[in-house]
């Protein structure tokens, strides 16, 4: 069915939502983090203070680059990306339908990889690039697995549209699959290390790279930037909570379950939160090939997935 | 149904064999002097090719085959065609001559060069004399002449090398040759004893309407040494030691009659007994004999030619590969087999003379025929190399040339005779053979010249020559003439329905 | 030529007497092949051409233009042939052939088994293919085993003009073939075989002479110039 | 089939195209004296017959003509075997013609700025005669309409573009590749003549229009697949036959590598189509050779990439690119051909056009990156990325073009590479949940490999943006390269424009190309409003619709702009690494970033070697930096492996080649032995040969 009105208002409604939920969340995650390292840590609004102390910087130091308005360009580009894949997320409600599917979100996320890595050499910053080779190279190592898996999930769920596979793998549904949750496990492994938290933080790794593709960019530019990230763990986050946990999303349009829906999605989004808080905590951050190694697992879990599938195609 | 031949007595089969003799006698007469003996050659032979011609015409329009002498000589629109390409390749030679010999220093002084003319007459009267005798032991005769004479020709040069070519041309083909005798013998015997008479048995106009009669085994046994005496002449695989030594060794005019024409003439000997071998009804055993020579001659001269350095070597292995590829044709038998065999035999005949004439041209100016030693000759001699290139992609069967056609219609013929085996192996070597020409080709025209040395060129007449035959082969290519069409039906029609 | 019926009436005498010449031609063949000294065996090739003509006169007795055959092959082969051998012999100063590839007696048992090989194809022929066989059994034979006689001289000789008198058994055996098996030619044949064989042998000697003049010596083996 | 006559305005427009071709071959061989008049004059009528027969093909394709043109000329002794010179008008060979007269019509634009480097040293007529002829065969290829005119066509391509290949013969390595180049396409078009003659067999006539869906018996129509793919394979650089592709494009002049890459390659692909799609109708090896197919295609399309990314010569890499995205349009015909095994005429449909859209897509980006990578080196006169940086100050508009083609490349949403590669994905994931067998397996691992081909592509196109346009110069030529001429700007417009138009408006450009797709099955898969591209196979439908995507992405940079406001003073200053001096020597390095692959695939490129880097920086953290880069593959190093063929030491090069070049030499050393020199041996062959046909003759 062809794009209706309500999805282009559900689509404002949810890049609305976890734009500005996003610096939330982080602020929660890092008191966390801190409470769990015993520390007494920032209050929960903290990142929304420093977004806002950044964006309201008037002058900014600039590296003379041969293409400056790639330069200007380059957080506006990443900004606009985070806000539309944002809008295209099924968050508190299986919408928006007859825009995107599944393919065109990962290529779109591929636009923000593409711009940051010319930014960084841009700048001609021999950290920035490191910082985008391991932002490219992370990406080699994730995008097949992800894809793979949400093919084969949405081969047993019979549509690639997102909203129709969180409705369809609803643990009412009849689709209980042995290779669906082999899949769905393989997807959730695969987008937490998107979420770029500490242990996977490795293209933004301050210590090391000096925040890698962000290292040239300072005030409003370097707000939006980490707003771009931030907003990206967002949406990783909502991805993960949707397919793991599919109850609670509204399928009409009553205020009823609309407002269930939306208290679910916050309760759900609160739980990874936490979960996301204890990973961090744990953690110290991994070297480029160990991680890897980590990854080499889940592609594995995914081809296995296939194979699982492939073969009960004909009981099926 | 037997086509009714009105048969005419007439003396031009005679005039085809008495004219170069008398260029022969006068090139005797002028004893060498350069200018007189080419207008002498040049005359005969744009006489002999207006004659066939008109030959040509004759025989294929009202469709008489002259006979001369009691039967001795005879014109059948296959001859008239052999004769064609005989004529037109001579002619172009004879131009070439002018331009050459000027310039070549191996045939400076005065008696070699008479010697030269006169043996180059010769060989054409012989060549002549093959084409249109019906005599069998008459042909057997003048292929030895063939042999004879032309050997002379290839070791004109007194170079030690070019003694060697000459002497085992003469001992391979001498040798060669008599199994060709002994196999016309057997077939003139089992003829006489199944009842014909001995003018009957002799001549193959008449032979072949009665070869029904002949015993099958004793026909087969006289196909093999006959195809073993003519197709070491023809220069087919096993028996083609003796061909790359005298075609490279031989200077360019001669190299180019005897690639050019003589295997044609040899091919033209097999031919006729292919005819009477379909008539006599072991059409099947034939075939098979002549497509795997075919297929080995084209497999190993493929090899050979990715293994040469010698750039007429290069051709004269490229002329086994052709003439395997004629003799597959026939291997794969019927009137689309032959049609393509007899086209083919015309396109690689000019394809093969344009080739000779202008890598003769290129060992002429560069002294050396040896292609490592050249490199980047586009800059030193642009209209040469040029030309070189160009004979070089037309040997490889680019399409505006007739040799494309040509080659699409046999490997038509090969998918026709359903022997896809055979059809892959011909494509794969022909394939091979193209690319190795034109790589080794470019190799010496691109390139940038070792030494900056200033422009030369061929001389003119030759490069007149390559133009002439260039201009031939495209015309064929681009515009078959509808009178080909005819021809070659006609040929195809005679040999196949009595 | 009015024509003619295939057999061939032959008096029991002359069919002796060409079996005697037949047989007297292949041991003077062997001579030639085995001789080291080339003017003796340029002599036995002459003797070897008048007992060949001998044989044709022997036909020609009954069958009149056999005389013209005789005669041709008298001028060309007894006189012309070795007038150029001669020459040749002359000009390279060749005394005696250089060691050959077999030695003598292996080559002789060759010519025998050759021989006996010949037989053995007119034995078959008689029932394959009877046409060949008009003057009877051993002169077909034996111009078989002369030809094979004159491949063996080419294929193991290192000498040219060895190769040369090779080249001229094969003419001889060719001459005998024709005139025996192959009876009707007419005349225009047998001037053309006639006039091959003697200027083949005239070719083949004015590269002899070159080939001595430019490689010092007749041996033939060492010419392996021309590769690949 | 029906009869089209010649007045019809389309095949008129592209009949008076064709001969404005040859008048601009006429007049460029005319007028070689003076080269800068022959370089504008034939070019401009190049590009005014490519802008005729483009508004022809596109006028065919909509008003969706099919049909054939009555025989224009025949050769006597072919006539009656069907072999008249007409032409095959229907909506798949228009698309063709629209592929190529409009990557020609820009191209020569460009081509008139670009050949006054061959002003003094070269023959410039020889350069646009044989650029006219090579448009001209290839628009005649797509349209000839039976096989002895195809081939005819089809070799006259061939031999123009190898002198155009040839055409800077100074350098060593062009004639090398030259001749690397015309073994793979003379042994492809042989095998191409023989596919056409085995399927001539069971028609009885050479003409297209007795060849649709012939049935041949099963192993004649293995063969005749088998050696359509080796043919049209090697030409369109599918992997195992890919080898002279990296070798010959680069080395040609650029406009014409533009053609090389954009278009000629999709002239390969058409006949691919003919034979799989049209001539050969046998469902039961149209499975098994298409799961092959798809295999093959996948390979293709990964190995392509994998090995781009490792490039140092600019062309070079765009030419491992077209192979990249050759798999992908091979990925297309490999699911129409799985489609039809399975009867399934809506997935066909769905397949071809998503193949036919790439093909256009292809063109489009391919040539512009071409033309681009032409402008540096007609400005820096190199191509070697290591020496390149920074150009973005001063070829503001090549800067811009090749990023726009680098980004449609890559497969970037908004623009149209994308919106083919999605039109593919698609077809691989609906084959994969129709086709419930094995086949439904290896589907999915070919959208695997599609997806890490997605990423390799950014990867690589990043680099080399990165490295040549954006770096801080890194040699005297990136210093002091100068502005690029007007007429190139000029000629990048069409195709960026395009690159926008197509990828915004895909729904429009889908439902044209569908009216093509159509020919070979029914369109009940997917329907297409203005707004959107709605696919029906899944359960539930999948909607993509691409204007809404541009939409959003322009509000959401709107929004975003307004969020970062003004900035009042900016301060320029070095880039900060870590508190020390920025210096020459800190500028990134294209082999630093492609560093960790080199691990990953090192099996892919030539063995390895050790190679010590070492850097001494000031004393502050430590004597002097240095590292050991295990991984040192033969791109670093070409001249060092031995290898005849590809120079680059490649996996398939050290697999298939190397070992088939000795198996070769081999076999000519044994030949040799043949013509030893020695006469008895040679008289020994004639009694040989003698004695082994009377044996024959006893037997048989």
């Amino acid at each position: 069915m062809t794009v209706q009105l309500i999805d282009i208002a559900v689509m404002v409604i949810n890049s609305a939502l976890i734009v500005l939920l996003a610096p939330l969340i982080d602020g929660i995650i890092s008191t966390l983090v801190s409470r769990f390292q015993s520390r007494r840590g920032s209050p929960i609004t903290q990142t929304y203070r420093d977004l806002f102390k950044l964006l309201s910087k008037q002058s900014e130091t600039v590296p003379d680059t041969p293409f400056h308005q790639l330069y200007q360009a380059v957080p506006v580009i990443l900004f606009a990306v985070a806000v539309l894949v944002a809008s295209l997320i099924p968050t508190f409600i299986a919408r928006p339908l007859g825009v995107a599917d599944i393919i065109v979100i990962f290529y779109i996320l591929a636009i923000a990889r593409f711009v940051a890595s010319i930014g960084a050499f841009n700048t001609a910053n021999p950290y920035s690039v490191i910082g985008a080779e391991r932002e490219n190279f992370m990406s080699l190592m994730i995008e097949p697995t992800a894809i793979l898996s949400f093919s084969v999930i949405s081969l047993i769920a019979g549509s690639t549209m997102l909203p129709h596979i969180i409705d369809s793998i609803f643990p009412g549904g009849n689709l209980a699959h042995p290779a669906l949750y082999m899949a769905v496990l393989a997807v959730v492994t695969v987008l937490v290390v998107e979420t770029c938290i500490v242990p996977f933080d490795l293209a933004e790794a301050e210590q090391e790279i000096y925040e890698g593709l962000m290292a040239e960019y300072g005030g409003k530019k370097f707000a939006l930037m980490k707003w771009f990230i931030l907003t990206k763990r967002m949406i990783m986050l909502s991805l993960v909570v949707n397919l793991l946990i599919p109850f609670g999303v509204a399928t009409s349009l009553d205020l009823m379950a609309l407002l269930i829906g939306v208290s679910a999605y916050l309760a759900k989004i609160l739980a990874a939160g936490i979960i996301l808080a204890l990973i961090a905590a744990g953690n110290a951050r991994l070297k480029i090939f160990s991680l890897a190694r980590t990854l080499q697992l889940s592609f594995g879990l995914s081809i296995l997935a296939l194979a699982v599938y492939v073969l009960t195609i004909g009981g099926m | 149904m037997v086509h009714e031949y009105v048969v005419k007595e007439s003396v031009i089969p005679l005039m085809f064999f008495v004219l170069p003799l008398l260029a022969t006698l006068l090139c005797y007469v002028v004893r060498g002097n350069r200018a007189l003996s080419n207008l002498i050659t040049i005359l005969s032979n744009t006489a002999l090719l207006i004659l066939s011609i008109t030959v040509l015409k004759i025989v294929i329009t009202t469709g008489t085959t002259l006979t001369f002498f009691g039967g001795e000589f005879l014109i059948d629109p296959l001859s008239s065609w052999v004769l064609l390409i005989i004529s037109i390749i001579a002619i172009s030679t004879s131009i070439y001559n002018v331009g050459y010999i000027a310039h070549e220093h191996e045939l400076a002084d005065t008696s070699r060069r008479m010697h030269y003319y006169v043996f180059f007459n010769a060989f054409l009267a012989s060549m002549f004399l093959c084409a249109v005798s019906n005599n069998m032991i008459l042909l057997w005769a003048a292929v030895e002449a063939t042999t004879i004479v032309s050997a002379f020709l290839v070791g004109i040069e007194s170079k030690l090398s070019s003694i060697e070519a000459g002497w085992k041309y003469l001992i391979l083909c001498g040798v060669g040759v008599v199994f060709a005798l002994f196999g016309t013998v057997l077939v003139y015997s089992d003829a006489i004893s199944s009842g014909l008479s001995w003018y009957e048995a002799i001549h193959w106009n008449t032979l072949i309407r009665s070869a029904d009669v002949l015993n099958d085994d004793v026909l087969k046994l006289a196909f093999i040494l006959i195809l073993a005496g003519y197709g070491t002449k023809a220069g087919l695989a096993p028996l083609h030691a003796w061909l790359p030594d005298a075609h490279a060794e031989a200077p360019a005019p001669v190299s180019t009659l005897l690639s050019g024409v003589l295997l044609k003439c040899a091919i033209l000997a097999i031919i006729r007994y292919y005819a009477l071998a379909f008539h006599a009804g072991i059409g099947e055993f034939s075939q098979m004999v002549l497509l795997s020579l075919g297929l080995i001659s084209i497999i190993v001269s493929s090899l050979l030619i990715l293994a040469t350095k010698d750039i007429k070597r290069l051709f004269a292995y490229s002329s086994i590969e052709n003439v395997g590829v004629i003799a597959a044709c026939l291997g794969f038998g019927g009137p689309m087999g032959l049609l393509a065999a007899i086209l083919h035999m015309l396109s690689h005949a000019v394809a093969k003379s344009m080739a000779f004439m202008s890598s003769g041209n290129i060992v002429l100016l560069t002294r050396t025929r040896n292609m490592g030693s050249m490199n980047g000759l586009v800059h030193v001699m642009p209209t040469t190399s040029v030309l070189m290139l160009t004979s070089a992609l037309v040997m490889a069967g680019t399409p505006p040339a007739f040799m494309f056609t040509t080659k699409f219609l046999a490997i038509k013929a090969g998918v026709d005779s359903g022997n896809i085996a055979a059809l892959l192996l011909l494509v794969f070597g022909v394939a091979i053979a193209g690319v190795g020409i034109v790589s080794k080709i470019s190799r010496i025209v691109l390139g940038s010249p070792q030494k900056q040395s200033n422009r030369i060129e061929a001389p003119l007449t030759s490069l007149v020559a390559c133009a002439i035959l260039l201009v031939i082969t495209l015309y064929l290519g681009l515009a078959l003439p509808e009178y080909f069409e005819r021809t070659t039906q006609v040929v195809v029609t005679h040999l196949l329905e009595k | 030529m009015e024509p003619q019926i295939s057999t061939v009436i032959m008096e029991p005498w002359q069919v002796s007497a060409i079996k005697g010449l037949c047989t007297v031609l292949l041991i003077t063949a062997s001579y030639i092949a085995e001789t080291r000294n080339l003017t003796n065996a340029l002599k036995s090739y002459v003797l070897q051409v008048l007992i060949l003509s001998s044989i044709f006169l022997v036909i020609g007795v009954r069958y009149e233009w056999f005389i013209v055959w005789a005669i041709s092959a008298i001028i060309t082969k007894a006189i012309l042939v070795p007038y150029f051998i001669s020459r040749a012999i002359r000009k390279t100063r060749a005394v005696e052939e250089e060691e050959p590839y077999l030695s003598a007696t292996v080559s002789l048992a060759i010519i025998f088994i050759l021989v006996v090989l010949a037989a053995v194809i007119s034995k078959k022929m008689q029932g394959f293919a009877p046409g060949l066989l008009k003057m009877g059994f051993v002169p077909l034979s034996i111009s078989i085993s002369l030809t094979m006689m004159g491949l063996l001289l080419i294929t193991t000789r290192r000498n040219a003009i060895k190769q040369i008198f090779g080249v001229c058994h094969i003419e001889n055996g060719i001459h005998l073939l024709l005139a025996t098996s192959a009876f009707w030619v007419p005349e225009t044949v047998e001037i053309g075989i006639a006039t091959d064989a003697v200027m083949l042998v005239a070719i083949m000697c004015i590269f002899a002479y070159h080939l001595y003049r430019l490689n010092g010596s007749l041996d033939v083996g060492k010419l392996v110039l021309l590769r690949y | 089939m029906a009869f089209v006559t010649l007045s019809n305005p389309g095949v008129l427009l592209i009949l008076t195209g064709l001969l404005s071709y040859a008048v601009a071959i006429l007049t460029a061989l005319a007028t070689s004296r003076n080269p800068k008049l022959c370089g504008v004059t034939s070019h401009l009528l190049t590009s005014f017959g490519a802008l005729l027969s483009l508004v022809g093909g596109v006028y065919l394709l909509t008003t969706g003509i099919k049909g054939t043109t009555p025989g224009l000329y025949s050769l006597p002794v072919l006539s009656e075997l069907g072999a008249n010179l007409s032409f095959r008008i229907d909506p798949l060979s228009s698309v063709m013609v629209i592929v190529i007269s409009l990557v020609s019509l820009y191209s020569s634009i460009f081509a008139i700025s670009y050949i006054d480097e061959y002003y003094g040293k070269k023959n410039v007529g020889v350069l646009a005669s044989l650029y006219a002829l090579f448009i001209a065969s290839m628009t005649l290829v797509v349209l000839s309409n039976d096989a002895f005119w195809f081939m005819v066509f089809w070799e006259l391509m061939s031999v123009s573009s190898y002198f155009l290949v040839v055409f800077e013969h100074e350098k060593p390595e062009v004639k090398n590749a030259g001749s690397i180049y015309f073994t793979f396409t003379h042994i492809g078009g042989l095998a191409i003549l023989a596919a056409f003659l085995l399927i001539y067999k069971s028609t009885g006539s050479l003409s297209f229009d007795t060849f649709s869906n012939v049935s041949l018996p099963t192993n004649t129509a293995v063969l005749v697949l088998l050696l359509a793919l080796l043919g049209f394979g090697s030409k369109a650089g599918v992997v195992p036959f890919h080898v002279w592709l990296p070798q010959a494009h680069p080395v040609a002049p650029s406009h014409v590598s533009a053609l090389m890459s954009g278009v000629m390659v999709k002239v390969a692909v058409y006949g691919m189509i003919l034979f799989t799609m049209d001539f050969v109708s046998n469902s039961t090896i149209g499975l098994y050779l298409g799961a092959v197919m798809l295999i093959i295609a996948a390979i293709t399309t990964f190995y392509g990439v994998a090995l781009a990314v490792m490039q140092h010569n600019l062309k070079r890499l765009l030419a491992y690119h077209t192979i990249e995205n050759i798999g992908i349009i091979f990925l297309g015909i490999a699911v129409a051909m799985v489609a039809r095994a399975i009867n399934n005429e809506g997935l066909v449909m769905l397949a071809i056009t998503a193949s036919l859209f790439h093909i256009l897509n292809h063109a489009i980006f391919k040539s512009l990156l071409f033309l681009t990578s032409g402008a540096v080196l007609h400005q820096t006169h190199t191509l070697d990325i290591d020496e390149l940086g920074g150009l973005a100050k001063v070829m503001k508009s090549t800067t811009l073009a090749f990023l726009l083609g680098s980004m449609a490349i890559s497969a970037i949403p908004p623009l149209n590479g994308f919106a083919s590669e999605w039109l593919v994905y698609h077809s691989l994931l609906l084959l994969a949940y129709k086709a419930n067998s094995i086949v439904s397996g290896v589907a999915i691992l070919a959208v695997v490999a599609l997806s890490a081909a997605g990423v390799l592509a950014v990867y690589c196109f990043t680099k080399v943006f990165g490295t040549v346009f954006l770096n801080a110069p890194r040699s005297r030529h990136a210093e002091h390269a100068k502005p690029e001429p007007v007429l190139m700007r000029y000629s990048y417009v069409i195709p960026v424009a395009l690159c926008i138009a197509l990828g915004v408006a895909m729904p429009l450009a889908v439902k044209v190309l569908s009216t093509a797709a159509t020919m070979y099955g029914s369109s009940d898969l997917f329907d297409v409003s203005w707004i959107s591209v709605e696919i029906h196979g899944w359960r539930i439908p999948t909607t993509f619709s691409a204007p809404i995507i541009a939409a959003g992405l322009i509000l959401a940079a709107l929004f975003a702009a307004l969020v970062h406001g003004q900035i009042k003073s900016t301060k320029v200053t070095e880039p900060f690494v870590s508190g020390v001096k920025y210096d020459s020597t800190m500028v990134p390095v294209p082999t630093l970033y492609t560093m960790p692959l080199k691990k990953v695939f090192s099996s892919l490129y030539a063995p390895v070697k050790v190679k010590r880097y070492s850097y001494d920086i000031p004393d502050i953290v430590a004597a002097s930096l240095e590292y050991d880069d295990e991984i040192e593959t033969a791109l670093d190093r070409p001249g060092e492996i031995k290898s005849p063929i590809a120079k680059s030491g490649e996996l398939v090069e050290r697999l298939v080649y190397i070992p088939l070049y000795y198996f070769s030499s081999r076999l000519v050393q044994i030949a040799k032995y043949l013509q030893s020199g020695y006469l008895y041996v040679y008289l020994l062959y004639i009694f040989a040969t003698l004695l082994a046909m009377i044996f024959i003759a006893v037997k048989v």
